[in-house]
């Protein structure tokens, strides 16, 4: 129920075509919404924004109820890029796991925050800053959290030598 | 020489409760600006026992990577070793024999009585009661002393396996679990009347740091901090995995969320874990505990994979990135307590310093498992 | 008013329950162990470190295949084979033959998983807790060297 | 008169003997009965039943170092656990511990206990101020502000046992007690109607007077680190911990004095110090009891029940008595 609804509203902001299958999900894929397996990955919808529009992705998964699961970076260090990932999930019992990825080249990481949509996104942002380096624009308190309040290095990067 | 504290009438003061604090439970700092007694603004400094067990995720296989599961909170180790197992045998297509995972369920639900008993004895000790701790350790002692007959552990266990379980349980440790139960019934009935019915007790919690619902989802508070909040979230009843959807159970759910809420989630879903262990000993079928095709380095198809369970603490969530090689490419720990004590630097904002601790112990944390 | 008195009334009686509570565990035996002078049974699956077998001739059942070396997570076990000639039948062969088994017991996790990829039932858990030192070195154990004082003891 | 003062200077000196062998010994007797309570043995290794115990634990205090903070107000810091020990000294001094026990007997010997367990508070609060530490100063504001809503309601109902009694001199209260238990004043009377509400309010304000749990709330460990005393080490440490002790002996003498027929046998038998040191020590394990089954209470709720529940009662149960004594 849910699910349909999310992925309409989403499509919508997208409003490009969606990708055929999930098969090609590790090579750079194209902006989109696809419903995934959910017996095999654990999620049902799976949105690839830009990072522009990742503000007005987020504010949809807001308007349907959906909780801040977690935020987090993978390094795409080949194709010289840094991912963001946002998972959502839902308290009620029509079970719905919306992950929001976008990308981001590795030399200018910015992205926009959303700790004006969720207010627990704030340690979020400041651990994925920590590990990745990633900056999120607009955030009130980018200092590191995990790591020491002096660290200058971000050691989930692959390229990260101890 | 003695230099004069200035201070303005109007002014405030920084007020550092922790690193090293009776009611941290562990090495978590919080700043506080403080007037008088009452908390201006709060922030909290953590990182304190931060160990990146998710670079060590992408170091290591999968199967090498099961023992630093059982590290990031050992009062409640079992229920993140399964999250793990069960995001591996998603993602890899593993089929585990309904015994194993039967005896997966009864292991996890001892855990989190275990976990619960010591938060509740952690938590009155907080607030100045001191026996309640001791009788709380006793009876977690007995499961301690179950779960070691069958794991060979205490706290860190490293049971289960890919496919199965690392051995099967023995006569012994169904007995002992059948004489447990109604043991801790009986405690159960002693905390109910020591504490939950103790007019201080009350006073103290009633009312106290009401969270709503809302607040809850912005932060993504999960687990009984959330039920305390009127929210009927539990991932077994919303999401069933492993065999939970077998077993009939209750969520508790109170709509205060206030400190007396959290508390009291916490003691119902003590017996209901108890009816879980119940049904799982009555229904144990018998089998092989490991899959036919015992796997051996294990690889991951290409792609990501999310597996979510319910801890003691609340929902733990494991996302593996797998570039097809035999170790994450990336392995993301979403933790529950990490989002739970989130909310803690707003709401504590204008409390007493002595209700806002009482607070932080209601929201059940374990510093390890936040800091990863 | 009336709710002032039922208060101060059921808050009484509430304080009169705990205290009988109490009261009543007084008077119950200890449940507590005095540990160095007493001692609980271990658990038969109680997993301490590891320690090697030995065969029925007394010398280590050990192929130094390194199967346990490779899945250990924090990778605590070194060890070292040397290959010594010995004659079957009349035909001298080569063998490889344990020559050093280091477990550095300071990064173990006790996880079993050397035991379990062991194909060759040649290392199990040892029983000993009683383990405490405030010296590095001592948990640098020589497992070799151990099964050999073990055997000697049996012998 | 050189053997009066040389029978006072014995007399004080035994008090104080008796003041530090009761604090040495009842930390053992609470933590043995705090042991029991939660089904542990206690302290057992040093003698039989851990006796050696609270030497041992004293010679290990005394041969700590003094440490003072840096910043702390020297003087302040070094004169509050004294402060805190010499008025439940001098309190023993006029205690009757029977008829002829007594140091110092005075006519206004009730006033006398009160004007230096008020000193306790000071102690606390020096202590707090003096360390320079931020927890300690918040637990000595808290205990001062409690010590001084306790005592209100302690000496309204002491003053009600004053008004039937008709003395203040500790020894009279007590004579006129003599008898058995259905003379005591703990049970009510023509005169005073409610005193067993006055006994449980007493009792319940020199829990909080002493600062016992579930009124710890001076040095709540779970909050406030280690409370007023959170820098003190060495004896420092030692005297607010034999003062506290001090203190619960000095409460309970005083509930048993007041309320309970003091060295007077229940059934008439046999008068003596014995009956004497049964009550109070029966009293302390009551504290003791108390302490290992409660949560502690809030400030607030402290104060609440200070100022709505035992001010109000203990005021109306004053006017009461004043109204019988009149009538009958």
């Amino acid at each position: 129920m849910i699910l349909e609804t999310t992925e309409q509203a989403l499509q919508a902001l997208l409003a490009g075509p969606m990708p055929a299958s999930a098969a090609d999900q590790a090579d750079v894929r194209a902006n989109g919404v696809m419903i995934t397996d959910y017996k095999s990955h654990g999620y049902h919808l799976d949105a690839k924004v830009s990072a522009e529009q990742l503000v007005a992705a987020v504010t949809i998964v807001d308007e349907n109820g959906f909780f801040l699961e977690s935020i987090t970076g993978v390094d795409w260090i080949k194709e010289n890029q840094l991912e963001v990932i946002y998972d959502f999930s839902r308290y009620d019992f029509d079970t719905c796991r919306v992950v929001i990825r976008t990308r981001i080249p590795r030399e200018q990481p910015v992205v926009p925050t959303i700790t004006a949509i969720y207010a627990g996104a704030n340690w979020h942002e400041r651990e994925t800053h920590d590990f990745f380096g990633i900056k999120f624009a607009g955030h009130p308190h980018l200092v590191p959290l995990l790591l020491p309040e002096d660290a200058d290095f971000h050691p989930l990067l692959k390229d990260f030598k101890a | 020489m003695s230099a004069p504290i200035q201070l303005r009438p109007d002014e405030t003061f920084i007020l550092n409760v922790g690193p090293q604090h009776p009611a941290t439970h562990g090495v978590l700092r919080v700043k506080m600006e403080m007037d008088g007694e009452y908390i201006v603004k709060a922030e909290t400094v953590l990182g304190y026992v931060h160990r990146m067990h998710e670079k060590m995720g992408e170091n290591r296989t999968y199967a090498q990577y099961l023992p630093n599961l059982s590290r990031l909170d050992y009062l409640g180790a079992l229920g993140y070793t399964h999250g793990h197992v069960l995001s591996i045998e998603r993602a890899a297509g593993i089929e585990v024999p309904e015994r194993a995972e039967y005896i997966r369920a009864i292991t996890v639900e001892l855990n989190r009585v275990a976990s619960h008993l010591f938060w509740f004895g952690a938590f009155v000790m907080d607030l100045g009661g001191f026996s309640p701790l001791m009788y709380a350790i006793q009876d977690r002692e007995h499961i301690l002393d179950i779960l070691e007959g069958v794991t060979g552990s205490r706290l860190t266990y490293c049971y289960y396996r890919f496919g199965g379980l690392y051995n099967d349980v023995d006569d012994e440790f169904i007995e002992a679990t059948k004489r447990f139960i109604p043991n801790m019934r009986k405690s159960l009935k002693k905390y109910a009347a020591l504490v939950t019915g103790n007019i201080i007790f009350h006073k103290r919690l009633e009312g106290i740091a009401p969270v709503s619902a809302e607040t809850c989802r912005k932060y993504g508070a999960t687990g009984p901090v959330a039920r305390g909040s009127g929210i009927n979230f539990d991932v077994r009843k919303n999401e069933p995995y492993s065999v939970y959807s077998d077993f009939d159970f209750d969520v508790p759910v109170y709509q205060e969320g206030d400190s007396l809420a959290r508390y009291k989630v916490r003691m119902d879903e003590i017996e209901q874990s108890l009816r879980i262990i119940e049904q799982g000993l009555a229904k144990l079928p018998a089998g092989p505990i490991m899959t036919e095709k015992k796997p051996k380095n294990i690889k991951l198809p290409v792609g990501d994979f999310y597996q979510a369970v319910e801890t003691a603490r609340g929902s733990f969530g494991i996302r593996i990135v797998s570039d097809g090689d035999k170790n994450a490419y990336r392995l993301k720990l979403r933790s529950p307590t990490y989002s739970n004590m989130h909310l803690f630097d707003e709401t504590c904002e204008g409390m007493l310093i002595m209700d806002a601790l009482a607070f932080m112990g209601s929201l059940d944390l374990v510093i390890p498992e936040m800091d990863r | 008013m009336g709710g002032y008195f039922s208060d101060i009334f059921y808050g009484g009686k509430s304080l009169l329950v705990g205290l009988s509570i109490t009261f009543r565990e007084f008077f119950k035996p200890t449940v507590t162990v005095q540990y160095p002078y007493q001692t609980i049974k271990m658990s038969a699956r109680f997993r301490g470190h590891i320690e090697l077998l030995a065969d029925d001739t007394g010398s280590p059942k050990c192929v130094a295949c390194g199967m346990c070396q490779r899945a250990c997570p924090s990778s605590c076990i070194s060890l070292d084979s040397v290959s010594v000639d010995i004659e079957v039948d009349g035909k001298v062969k080569k063998k490889k033959v344990l020559s050093r088994y280091d477990l550095n017991f300071t990064t173990c996790s006790l996880c079993g998983q050397c035991v379990e990829n062991c194909n060759f039932g040649a290392i199990d858990f040892s029983k000993e807790y009683n383990l405490a030192s405030t010296r590095k070195e001592d948990f640098h154990f020589d497992l070799l060297d151990r099964l050999k004082r073990l055997e000697e003891k049996k012998a | 008169m050189s053997l009066t003062l040389l029978n006072v200077i014995v007399a004080v000196v035994i008090a104080i003997a008796f003041a530090a062998a009761n604090a040495a010994y009842l930390v053992w007797a609470e933590r043995r009965g705090a042991a029991r309570i939660q089904r542990r043995p206690g302290p057992n290794i040093n003698g039989p039943f851990g006796l050696l115990q609270p030497p041992i634990d004293g010679i290990k205090l005394m041969t700590k170092q003094l440490m003072i903070p840096g910043g702390a107000d020297k003087i302040l810091f070094m004169v509050a656990p004294v402060l805190a020990m010499a008025p439940a000294i001098m309190s023993f001094v006029t205690i009757p511990f029977s008829e002829n026990i007594v140091a110092r007997n005075m006519d206004i010997g009730v006033l006398m206990i009160f004007a230096f367990a008020s000193m306790g508070a000071m102690a606390i609060l020096l202590a707090g101020w003096g360390s320079r530490n931020k927890y300690s100063v918040m637990a000595s504001v808290r205990a001062v502000s409690q010590n001084v809503s306790y005592e209100i309601p302690m000496l309204i109902t002491a003053i009600t046992v004053i008004m039937v009694n008709g003395s203040m001199d500790l020894k009279a209260i007590n004579l006129a007690q003599a008898g058995g238990f259905w003379h005591w004043n703990i049970f009510p009377s023509l005169q005073s109607p409610l005193m067993p509400v006055s006994f449980i309010i007493f009792f319940i304000c020199s829990l909080a007077e002493t600062n016992r749990a579930p009124f710890d709330l001076g040095e709540a460990e779970s909050e406030l680190v280690a409370g007023f005393h959170t820098e003190y080490g060495s004896m420092g440490f030692g005297l607010f911990f034999m003062a506290e002790y001090a203190n619960i002996v000095i409460g309970a003498s005083l509930t048993t004095l007041l309320f309970l027929g003091g060295w007077g046998c229940p059934f008439g038998l046999f008068p003596g110090v014995w009956w004497f040191l049964l009550k109070i020590y029966l009293l302390i394990a009551t504290f003791i009891w108390i302490r290992w089954t409660f949560p502690r209470t809030t400030i607030y709720g402290l104060l609440n029940l200070s100022w709505k529940i035992l001010i109000p009662i203990s005021l109306f149960n004053l006017l009461l008595t004043a109204g019988f004594m009149k009538v009958f």
